[in-house]
């Protein structure tokens, strides 16, 4: 696909931005200054997104649960309620910011800045467009994943400083469950990875557009443990048992009032904004959407494709409810992770036989859907059939006290 | 002011130095601290520390296969985690039978 | 690749520029008393829905937490250390698939003794 | 490397993790020094970066910074209030001479070695050239490293459980 070079091609916003800075270079600019002006550009680029992505989607968050739990959702301030998400964060910033006087002062505020970190830095290395990509890491899939292995501290640092029995509580069960769900998460990635022969998510992207197909036609298995295992990452609702209001209140920001609650609710509304957009460039084309991107800027649709991932999540947030501690660590390590163990070999094998046996991809690829697809759909099946047998049942009628041999205590006689 | 044109350049002497400096304190912290994670934790800064001074050598000297510098580090980082793992695991069982990681008053074998 | 990373380095500048301008603009808030700031002992004190705080929040934690850290340590870095390979695998070749197979193998021998000896159950 | 951004970007992180380093020597809360710690690992992590270490700067934020200091975390919570202080030993002075030496030596051999410098550009890629290396000269510590951990691993959890 050759994008028009034009300064006026907003189809990638790349192609302005290098308009812009060859008219720096002929300015006589220094190649440090145009260095910093364009990481400059696109720093700012990905915070607007940010900045309204993570202001709307309140909006979008509140209204869609709503509609699906049969109610209107915030409907009062503005046209269809379009201005709560200013009217919530005005209130949050006027509100008193109480601090617990046993908390640990410096850790307890600097918790929700420093969690902003990994949630905007993950943008960095999403490619938007062909050219439209702030820093092209060579690994930048495991890059992604450093980043929210880094999110599990900071939660802690949170549920640590503020001293409440609660909040530590939500916190050792929030590290718990991300590092549960991270090994899933890395090996389906592995798979991933294994299959576009790169770490780079331009290289990814641009696998995708080479061989015309996206990857979640070759990885239906990867991608189903990711979106299962980062909706676990993401703490929401199936999972989100750090919160959980009904057993331990709110779990790690029990104790955050104010503007400090209010970024710690965002930083959640980025996060899945950013998981969104992974997952959108990893399995569905990223910007390349099956030639489309002709005609419609492919970072619009890249943006369709993050809102079409992000209703899944809101779905799933407003249909299931909670799991137990248990179940949901069960869930990580028997079926997730021997899924992706399952998978990783598979595709690695798959691999080798197109390199080794050098078949074109027109005849290898399609196999490989198939066979892929067959399995994953052979072991879901087989493994909801083997883990549903020995999963403990609960008693199906209620037991009495006088059915349990215990010994009562006899009735005392003085 | 020599002093600054000295600092204005990163070479390997630099790197080194700096390494140097962190194994100095992670060697500080394993050999004066009592407990027994806080230990580790000086075990870990010094293990970083080598890593450095080898990522610093394969980025600067010659040599005819320069990564095998990071292929090293990749080892130690993975050595470093089954230490820590078998170390803080054992530190948790002190912990269960003496009542105390304080690593002066873990004297089982003494005499 | 520094060039890249030096790009990445701005947007982390930026990132925390991002929280700390609410909050910044929460404390100018405070400042001209726009912003209530009368904390008492009842506010101030630990919440814990109404009953009042007895000992220390940071108290001593079950060993499964651990356990599985252990384990997620150990899969950690196996899955790291099989991240390279990936790339590498289509110029391995024969050897390289195989080296890869059984460095997996291995690993899901170990996955194997943790589920049998219910190291992997939340008790 | 002559790169001003470079070289500001390598003395700043090198301060972020020599400070991060030397507050683990002071703070007295064991909790703080590994928020430290993990502090410092990062440091090391920026300054794998500008080394043009990419690949093991990742895996260095992912196994230390999000890996071993979730487990020494966990170390820290299984013991009671009680044990957490980070109080030296009676080794405090010697330790302190043995460091000193230490920097001392390293800096002299630094400087006074003729280094055979390269004088080439940072690495374009290494994660592939990584692979290949693991694949081909080291194969034999590669399948090693992984029969080393699933015995440490088996190792640990015999210890840490009681039954």
């Amino acid at each position: 696909m050759s994008l028009l070079a034009n300064w006026y091609d907003f189809r990638d916003l790349g192609n302005p931005v290098a308009r812009l800075i060859e008219a720096l270079q002929d300015a006589g600019l220094s190649g440090g200054w145009i260095y910093a002006i364009s990481g400059l550009l696109g720093a700012i680029g990905i915070l607007s997104f940010v900045g309204v992505a993570a202001v709307i989607n309140i909006w979008i968050e509140r209204r869609l649960i709503g509609r699906i739990q049969v109610r209107r959702g915030p409907n009062r301030v503005g046209p269809f309620g379009l201005l709560q998400p200013v009217a919530d964060a005005i209130k949050l910033i006027q509100k008193e910011a109480l601090q617990p006087d046993n908390a640990d002062g410096i850790m307890f505020t600097l918790a929700p800045i420093v969690i902003f970190i990994p949630a905007i830095l993950a943008f960095s290395v999403l490619p938007w467009g062909e050219h439209m990509v702030l820093a092209d890491l060579n690994v930048g899939v495991l890059f992604l994943l450093a980043l929210s292995s880094t999110t599990t501290i900071i939660i802690f640092m949170a549920g640590y400083a503020s001293n409440n029995k609660y909040a530590i509580l939500g916190s050792m069960r929030v590290i718990a469950m991300l590092i549960s769900y991270e090994l899933p998460v890395v090996l389906a990635l592995l798979g991933v990875v294994l299959f576009a022969g790169t770490m780079s998510l331009t290289g990814i992207v641009s696998f995708q557009e080479t061989y015309w197909s996206w990857l979640i036609f070759f990885q239906p298995l990867a991608f189903l443990i990711f979106l299962l295992g980062s909706t676990a990452e993401l703490n929401r609702t199936p999972a989100d048992i750090a919160e959980a209001e009904s057993e331990i209140v709110a779990g790690f920001h029990i104790e955050y009032s104010g503007m400090k609650f209010g970024l710690f609710y965002a930083v959640e509304l980025v996060n899945t904004v950013a998981v969104s957009a992974i997952i959108a460039s990893l399995f569905f084309g990223g910007w390349w959407t099956y030639g489309l991107e002709e005609f419609i800027p492919g970072w619009i649709l890249f943006i369709g494709k993050i809102y079409s991932i992000y209703f899944i999540f809101i779905w799933f947030r407003g249909t299931l409810p909670r799991f137990r501690v248990d179940q949901l660590m069960a869930f990580a390590w028997k079926v997730l992770l021997p899924l992706a163990l399952i998978n990783a070999m598979m595709v690695a094998l798959e691999i080798f036989i197109w390199t080794e046996y050098e078949i074109s991809a027109g005849i290898v690829l399609p196999i490989f859907a198939v066979v892929n697809f067959a399995l994953a759909g052979v072991l879901i099946v087989g493994f909801g059939r083997v883990m549903s047998r020995t999963m403990e049942r609960f008693p199906k009628l209620p037991r009495l006290v006088k059915d349990i041999d215990v010994p009562l205590p006899e009735p005392s006689t003085a | 002011m020599s002093i600054v044109l000295l600092a204005a350049r990163v070479d390997l002497e630099h790197v080194l130095i700096v390494g140097a400096v962190l194994f100095a304190i992670g060697l500080y912290v394993a050999l004066s601290k009592r407990n027994a994670v806080a230990v580790l934790m000086g075990i870990e800064l010094m293990l970083n520390a080598v890593n450095l001074t080898f990522i610093a050598f394969a980025r600067f000297v010659e040599s005819p296969r320069p990564l095998d510098g990071h292929v090293f580090v990749i080892f130690v980082i993975t050595v470093a985690a089954a230490e820590a793992a078998v170390a803080l695991a054992l530190a948790v069982a002190v912990y269960r039978h003496r009542e105390t990681i304080d690593v002066g008053k873990i004297s089982l074998l003494r005499w | 690749m520094l060039e890249e990373f030096g790009r990445a380095g701005f947007l982390l500048m930026f990132a925390l520029a991002f929280p700390i301008l609410p909050i910044v603009a929460s404390v100018v808030f405070g400042v001209f008393k726009m912003r209530p700031r009368r904390p008492d002992p009842i506010k101030t004190a630990t919440y814990e829905c109404g009953v009042e705080t007895e000992g220390d929040a940071l108290g001593q934690f079950n060993v499964r937490y651990y356990v599985y850290a252990l384990i997620f340590v150990v899969f950690d870095v196996e899955i790291l250390l099989l991240y390279p390979w990936a790339v590498a695998l289509p110029t391995a070749g024969l050897a390289g698939f195989v080296a890869g197979a059984l460095f997996l193998a291995i690993l899901v021998v170990g996955f194997a003794y943790d589920w049998a000896k219910k190291a992997l159950e939340w008790v | 490397m002559d790169d001003l951004g470079v070289v500001i970007a390598f003395w700043a992180l090198a301060a972020m993790t020599i400070g991060a380093a030397a507050m683990l020597i002071l703070v007295r809360n064991l909790m703080h020094a590994i928020l430290f710690l993990i502090l410092s690992f990062v440091g090391v992590a920026g300054l794998y970066i500008t080394l043009s270490a990419d690949f093991v700067a990742v895996a260095q934020v992912l196994i230390y910074a999000g890996a071993i200091s979730v487990l020494m975390i966990f170390a820290v919570m299984l013991t009671p209030l009680s044990e957490r202080d980070n109080s030296g030993n009676f080794l405090q002075l010697p330790a302190l001479v043995l460091s000193g030496l230490v920097i001392a030596g390293v800096t002299f051999v630094a400087l006074e070695t003729e280094w055979r410098e390269a004088g080439r550009g940072s690495f374009d890629t290494t994660a592939a050239e990584i692979g290949e290396a693991l694949l081909s000269p080291f194969v034999l510590p590669f399948e090693i490293a992984s029969v080393l951990l699933v015995a440490a691993m088996i190792g640990a959890i015999v210890i840490v459980r009681d039954d």
